[in-house]
């Protein structure tokens, strides 16, 4: 029943660009593990990958990704790692009929206006990480907040969800300030936050942004001063660039840490064996989301993406990555998320020993409801 | 038309009309055809008025939004969004050219690069960009509300002769009186104003020509790849289309072409090998410099048949 | 507490001295790059990321060598204007009787290269880099936070763009190195060792970018990317002062840097796009930019 | 021959920075003769010259043209209203052919010249009188070859061609004998009274036998004021001009 | 061809069998020609016929170039033009190369002194007072009459022993030239040697001591500065006069 004698998954990331580090080509070295796992196999036909840099150009995404699947027997698509790319790579799939699985992109949009049949946002999205550090945070007493925002829909969208989870909790935003994105210097943002006296400052940016942020939060004193920075889109890499020293204390929300339990603990093992990293969330997510694709296919018995895809939906995800995870109409993996906290250099017991976890966010609080998105495909 | 220039044309033409039979990946050729078109235009303004912009992209990229947006969200028929897009791209090459060619140099190229920026900016700010995300599932619509473009093949040759019009348009303007009294003006500026020419104007006019026909290429781009997104507009596309224009050949009437095709085949198929583009890039830059100064079609006219079989 | 234009006087005084400190890595970087310019007539895209370089050779002495901020301050500019004076004897040598615009794609497609290599070889999210010991710690001025390390960079960026300035302006090296820009063959028939001269030239002009890099390596990751921003506003403030001139460069460097800083507290979102804008407005009415000569 | 001046400067002055390169200079060029303006080297000659044909701005003055003010005009529009320049140092298109650099001339004269969706062939038809002109320059074997390879006295000559394709009304000459050899001033000094007659000439040239031979009138300029008008017998026995200018051993050569 | 005074001291600078090329273009075909310690030579000839191409080939700035130049017994044919100008030649090019990034001062002071006995500073502005006046300026802003002067004032400091001047004259006022002919005059007299190019031969005759004509990168014939009379119709043969 498959159209072609093999299954390949497409590692469709970003090899060289800012965000090569969080997905890249240990984007594939998790897809390899997956299949690996799975047995190399299925119903019987070799399942083989493909790999591509799609320098976070979102027409080289979509014509690698048209080649692929015209050209290349490629039968689903994985990783992405930038919006604009995995909203490109989402009309491919739904033009073609077959299955992408968003790991890396945050854009909620992927579950809302721009759903698919054939789309499944699996590891987080923005929705999720704004009300997983705005409600933890607020709940632990930070209450006023300022935001540093990027300004991009990115951050757009994480201010605002942060915004309306903070208010929802009884807490108060009392400023924001938009800079633009790849900014390299933010110390006069970083002033403009500390005059705000609020509790926390907020980081609606992401990768290199946030890292600067948050560095240079340290040298101007802003955690002595009391203030605290509340993190959303913060990936293992990040703060292993920063170091604990300078990171310490910060909060944030994942849906993945090598050290949550013993099964985590033997998979990020075996990663850091292959790519000398600890995995992050979206490359804990690449894995998962494979191995669930090819039980689908497995227990579908076709590689059709909209069967695939709607057996992916009926199957529950349980694996390393999520325990009763779901899969919703609107493409909307669900899982629970994790409020996260950087240790102190005294608290960690070596490299790669970062986070303590404070709260464990179940997936049905963490992720938008299905109703509010506006995916068509709800009725 | 010169014989040779004739007979370069009939190749181009039959070599890319060949490509659906070929089993070739039409789409990645459609691309190929597009930069080639953005390159010829950028080269129009390098290579025959001898002024480098380092802001194409904005016309590019600017164009590909206008065409997007009228597409999708009007509803525009492809060739209505394709003007509208040109047109666009030459409202805003007057705009900057009218600041851009009072000034010669680096200095041109800084100011056009300026402007660029703060087009990008603007592509950035403006809600109809849809910011990061770009503007995605463009329909390729009827041409003329009566041909659908949605089959490949079709989009192929629509792409094609939209692309052999705009390079034909370049031809003509450098092999015309206009052409020549460009060139005139790029060997020896005082003395063209001096025998009566406001040699402004004609910089204009010439600028205004580029950045339509780059404009040209963003739209075809937009409704071929359906998508229009912001690296479209970001200063590397404006690098891109240097290293195309330079890799083929700076004042070459085709070696855009094959500098586009070579760009477009080391950015996709490259893409496949893991972190090396940049790199790579990188070395096809130096190596281009320091010893294929005119590039590969002014150094080896001779191979020009050969290379464009390769990208076809 | 008094205000201007909605912004509290105090906050303002922070923004403006924010504002002169990251106008003194544009100034130190502008500087390298019209010395460059001025005398190789190379528009020097690869500033940045020789700038990058230096960061991350102070990075590896540190990481690899046990060599401190301190030590790596003065070595690391010697061994990136080394890496200068190679690419210059190999490369740039061969470019000098072309048009400008050779020169700046050669370094552009240097630019990809080194920035990809270190990629490769270092990934993307950078390196941390620790503030010397010495430095740590701040000042509260009232109206701000000034990290001491930040007022260090002041002092030392200030002072090296002036003693390159003096050197350049009011010393016969300086006259013989403006004149080699124009006519090197005539200054060699003088006496003069041109090619040498030329080839020190780049790779001082490399150094200072260097120099600017260990400067930056404590504030901003030491990472690929760090200077592929920063060429393009850099070369903005080298039209704007006009090309080739050094106290052009210096000067407009820290005031736009100053500019910057105003324009993120009360337009943030056009923070990076004024520089822009102020090119343009600068062009129009000085053609050669502010401290620019017509020819 | 009719006397009345075509062009005029009154009160003209140029100030660099401070230094006061020429100071109110009156200047009158009768029409359909040749005018020379000469004087020591830094006198001003250059400056005015350029003034009049607006490559610089005057401080202050008028310039008028067959008595309408052009001082605002720009340079285009001057070259369209028939007064043409050339350069001291020589200009020409280098790469185009000797033809092509004359059809430049022609094809402004005749219009036309934003059309860029015309073939280039329309311009053939101004071979004919492109070859003409080579022709009366003595280039005429030379018009395939592209400028640059000309030898400098042929670029000259081009230049005078060129100049002559527009059909000017007042033609500027700056140093049109400068760097050439001695066979070449012959020929081009002939060149240019032949391409004198109906029109007027304004020539900066420091080769007095060339001046003598033709210039109707000479206007000497010193430190940027006239000390000295009239004809070269008249102009070469005052006093002042033969201690600024032309020393002891002065006179035809 | 050339002819040598026998009774003569040893010349300063002998130039033998001077080949050179500008890429594919040989353009000088065996230059013979000597220059003795205190005199003034000049090379006549047409336009285009290698008299600047000399120039530069002694000076190390033409790529291609065979041959021998020896200057104070020292072979420089394979020298590079900064260690040439450090054995005491000094080059004042026709296209003048007045400096537009320096003052008039700084382009004066611009070549280093290569030996003791050049002029003065106050010397040379006494001698060109235009110069003073505008010592302030930018170089070239000069006239071109002035950038001329200011090239020549220029070498007159280095204390070279022999001074190359190509075509000092050109463009020059009557007065100036007559002042250009006073200064070559004046540094003979101080011990210096010059080597002149010229295309005046009116102006090259009052200050030679020999000539010699070049033709198509040879030198075609010799002349003593008392022979000019007799040699007058020749020369304007050579020159096309
Ligand atoms: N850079 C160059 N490249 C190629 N050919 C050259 C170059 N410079 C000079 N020539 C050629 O070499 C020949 C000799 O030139 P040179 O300048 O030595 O002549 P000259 O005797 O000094 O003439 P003039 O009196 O015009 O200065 C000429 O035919 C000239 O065209
Ligand atoms: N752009 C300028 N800036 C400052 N001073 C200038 C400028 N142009 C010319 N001058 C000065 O103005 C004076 C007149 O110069 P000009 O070039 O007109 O002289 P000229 O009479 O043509 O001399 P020559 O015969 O030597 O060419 C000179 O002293 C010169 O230094
Ligand atoms: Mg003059
Ligand atoms: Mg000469």
């Amino acid at each position: 029943q498959l159209t072609d004698d093999v299954v390949k998954i497409g590692v469709l990331t970003d090899g060289s660009g800012v965000y090569a580090d969080v997905g890249g080509s240990g984007s594939l070295e998790a897809v390899k593990m997956a299949i690996a796992d799975f047995g190399g196999t299925v119903l019987g036909k070799p399942i083989e990958t493909a790999f591509a840099d799609h320098q976070n150009k979102a027409d080289i995404a979509a014509s690698i990704a048209r080649k692929w699947i015209d050209a290349d027997k490629v039968d689903v698509i994985t990783d992405l790692l930038n919006s604009a790319v995995s909203l490109a790579v989402q009309e491919i799939g739904k033009e073609k009929n077959k299955v992408i699985l968003h790991n890396g992109a945050a854009s909620s949009d992927l579950s809302g206006k721009a759903c698919a049949v054939t789309g499944v946002h699996y590891t987080y999205d923005t929705y999720a990480l704004a009300k997983g550090t705005g409600t933890a945070t607020v709940k632990q007493g930070g209450d006023t907040w300022f935001f540093l925002t990027a300004d991009y829909a990115f951050g757009h969208a994480l201010e605002r969800d942060t915004a309306a989870a903070v208010t929802a909790n009884g807490g108060k935003v009392l400023g924001s300030v938009r800079h633009p994105l790849s900014n390299a210097d933010f110390s006069s943002f970083l002033l403009q936050a500390q005059a705000s006296k609020a509790k926390v400052i907020g980081l609606a940016n992401a990768g290199l942004d946030t890292v600067q942020t948050i560095k240079q939060a340290a040298e101007f004193g802003i955690t002595q001063g009391g203030q605290r920075l509340g993190g959303m889109l913060i990936f293992l890499t990040d703060v292993h660039s920063l170091g604990l020293q300078t990171a310490q204390g910060l909060t944030l929300t994942t849906g993945f840490y090598w050290d949550l339990n013993d099964e985590t603990r033997a998979f990020g093992k075996r990663f850091f064996d292959k790519v000398k990293r600890m995995p992050t969330m979206v490359q804990a997510g690449v894995y998962s989301s494979a191995l669930h694709y090819l039980k689908a296919v497995q227990a579908a018995g076709t590689d059709d993406g909209t069967k695939v895809a709607m057996k992916m939906r009926e199957l529950p995800v349980n694996d390393m990555f999520a325990k009763n995870g779901k899969i919703r109409t609107d493409g909307r993996m669900v899982h629970d998320m994790y409020l996260a906290q950087v240790k102190t250099p005294a608290e960690s017991k070596g490299p790669w020993d970062y986070y303590k976890i404070l709260a464990t966010i179940p997936g049905d609080e963490a992720f938008r409801p299905e109703k509010d998105g506006g995916c068509p495909l709800v009725k | 038309m010169s014989p040779a220039a004739l007979r370069s044309f009939l190749i181009f033409t039959l070599l890319f009309a060949a490509v659906p039979f070929t089993g070739l990946y039409e789409i990645t050729v459609m691309k190929i055809l597009c930069f080639a078109l953005f390159a010829c235009a950028f080269n129009l303004l390098l290579g025959f008025a001898g002024l480098l912009s380092f802001g194409h992209a904005a016309y590019f990229g600017g164009a590909a939004y206008v065409t997007a947006h009228a597409a999708k969200v009007w509803g525009l028929t492809p060739e209505l969004a394709l003007l509208l897009g040109m047109l666009t791209a030459g409202a805003m090459g007057a705009i900057s050219g009218a600041i851009a060619i009072r000034r010669q140099g680096i200095y041109f190229a800084m100011i056009t690069l300026a402007m660029a920026q703060m087009v990008f900016f603007a592509a950035l700010q403006v809600p109809f960009t849809h910011g990061e995300d770009g503007i995605q599932a463009v329909p390729r619509g009827k041409l003329f509300g009566l041909i659908d473009l949605a089959p490949t093949t079709t989009m192929y040759y629509f792409v094609l002769i939209v692309v052999l019009a705009g390079l034909l348009l370049i031809y003509r303007t450098v092999h015309s009186p206009f052409g020549q009294v460009l060139k005139a003006i790029r060997e020896n500026e005082p003395r063209a104003r001096s025998l009566g020419y406001s040699v402004d104007r004609y910089k204009l006019l010439a600028f205004v020509l580029s950045a339509s026909l780059a404009g040209l290429a963003g739209s075809l781009k937009a409704i071929t790849l359906q998508l229009a997104s912001l690296s479209d507009v970001h200063w590397t596309m404006s690098g891109e289309v240097v290293l195309m224009t330079l890799l083929g050949g700076i004042g070459t009437l085709f070696g855009p072409i094959v500098g586009a095709g070579i760009i477009v085949l080391i950015q996709d198929y490259l893409a496949e090998t893991g972190a090396w583009v940049t790199i790579i890039t990188g070395g096809i830059f130096v190596v281009c410099v320091m010893l294929f100064r005119r590039g590969i079609v002014g150094e080896l006219p001779r191979l020009l048949g050969l290379f464009t079989k390769k990208n076809a | 507490m008094t205000e201007i234009f909605g912004v509290p006087a105090a906050a303002l005084y922070g923004q403006l001295l924010i504002g002169l400190i990251n106008g003194c890595f544009y100034a130190l970087l502008s500087l390298g790059l019209a010395i460059i310019f001025g005398i190789l007539n190379v528009i020097n895209f690869a500033h940045g990321a020789l700038y990058m370089m230096g960061a991350f050779v102070a990075w590896m002495l540190l990481n690899y060598a046990g060599i401190g901020y301190w030590p790596a301050l003065l070595l690391s500019p010697i061994i990136v204007g080394a890496i200068g004076i190679v690419i210059e004897r190999l490369l740039l040598r061969h470019l000098y009787k072309l048009d400008h615009l050779y020169g700046l794609l050669l370094t552009f497609g240097l630019t990809l290269l080194a920035e990809g290599a270190f990629k490769q070889v270092f990934g993307v999210s950078g390196q941390p880099y620790a503030i010397p010991d010495a430095l740590r710690g701040g000042q509260n001025l009232g109206f701000m936070f000034l990290p001491n390390y930040r007022a260090w960079v002041v002092v030392a960026a200030l002072g090296v763009c002036l003693g390159v300035w003096l050197m350049l302006e009011k010393t016969r090296l300086g006259a013989t190195l403006r004149a080699a820009t124009e006519r090197p063959e005539i200054v060699q028939a003088f006496g003069i060792n041109v090619p040498v001269m030329i080839t020190l030239t780049y790779g001082f002009g490399v150094a200072l970018a260097a120099f600017a890099g260990v400067l930056a390596a404590p504030i901003y990751q030491v990472g690929a990317l760090m200077g592929s921003n920063l060429i393009i506003v850099v070369f903005a403030v080298v039209v704007i002062g006009g090309m080739g001139s050094i106290l052009g460069s210096i000067l407009t460097g820290v005031a736009l840097g100053i500019v910057e800083g105003l324009t993120k507290v009360f337009y943030p979102e056009a923070s990076s796009t004024v520089i822009f804008v102020l090119m343009i407005l600068v062009l129009l009415v000085k053609p050669a930019g502010l401290f620019g000569k017509t020819a | 021959m009719a006397s009345t001046a075509i062009l005029e400067a009154r009160g003209l002055t140029k100030q660099f920075s401070g230094f006061t390169a020429v100071k109110s200079v009156d200047l009158s060029v009768k029409e359909g003769t040749i005018h020379a303006l000469i004087g020591p080297n830094g006198a001003g000659k250059s400056t005015v010259f350029n003034l009049l044909t607006k490559f610089l701005i005057p401080t202050s003055g008028q310039i008028l043209y067959r008595g309408e003010d052009i001082t605002s005009v720009e340079a285009a529009a001057i070259a369209q209203k028939g007064l043409v320049r050339s350069f001291q140092i020589s200009a020409v298109f280098p790469h185009l052919s000797v033809r092509e650099n004359v059809r430049v001339a022609l094809q402004r004269k005749r219009g036309g010249c934003f059309d860029f969706w015309r073939s280039e062939k329309v311009l053939d038809q101004y071979n004919d009188r492109a070859d003409e002109l080579l022709n009366a320059v003595g280039l005429a074997e030379f018009r395939n070859h592209t400028a640059v390879e000309l030898a400098y006295g042929r670029k000259r000559a081009l230049e005078i061609a060129t100049t002559l394709a527009l059909e000017p009304t007042v033609m500027l000459l700056d140093e049109p004998m400068a760097g050439l050899g001695r066979e070449d001033i012959g020929r081009i000094a002939a060149l240019i009274k032949k391409s004198a007659q109906g029109r007027t000439v304004l020539m900066v040239e420091h080769n007095l036998s060339v001046v003598a031979d033709l210039s109707d009138k000479i206007s000497v300029l010193q430190r940027g004021e006239i000390i000295a008008e009239g004809t070269y017998a008249e102009v070469s026995q005052n006093p002042q001009v033969i201690s600024a200018y032309m020393g002891s051993g002065h006179g035809h050569h | 061809m050339a002819t040598t005074n026998s009774a003569a001291p040893a010349p300063l600078l002998e130039v033998r069998d001077l080949h050179a090329h500008y890429g594919e273009s040989h353009i000088l075909h065996g230059m013979e020609f000597n220059v003795r310690p205190g005199e003034v030579v000049t090379l006549l000839g047409r336009n285009g016929a290698g008299k600047t191409t000399t120039l530069k080939s002694i000076m190390g700035l033409v790529g291609k170039r065979t041959g021998t130049v020896t200057f104070d017994g020292e072979n420089l044919i394979t020298h590079a033009p900064h260690t040439i100008a450090k054995r005491g030649i000094a080059f004042c090019p026709e296209e003048r190369a007045i400096f537009s990034a320096l003052s008039v001062e700084e382009n004066l002071m611009l070549p280093p002194v290569v030996k003791p006995g050049g002029m003065t500073v106050d010397e040379i502005y006494a001698m060109f007072p235009n110069l003073k006046e505008r010592k302030r300026s930018q170089g070239t802003k000069l006239s071109g009459g002035e950038q001329q002067m200011l090239a020549i004032g220029r070498i007159l400091r280095t204390g070279a022993t022999l001074l190359m001047l190509d075509e000092p004259t050109e463009g020059l006022a009557p007065v100036i030239i007559d002042r250009i002919g006073e200064t070559i005059r004046e540094i003979k007299a101080r011990g210096f040697t010059v080597l002149l190019v010229e295309q005046n031969f009116r102006f090259a005759a009052t200050v030679a001591d020999r000539h010699y004509v070049v033709e198509n990168g040879r030198v075609v014939d010799a002349i003593l500065a008392d022979e000019l009379e007799s040699k007058t119709e020749d020369l304007k043969r050579y020159l096309g006069v």
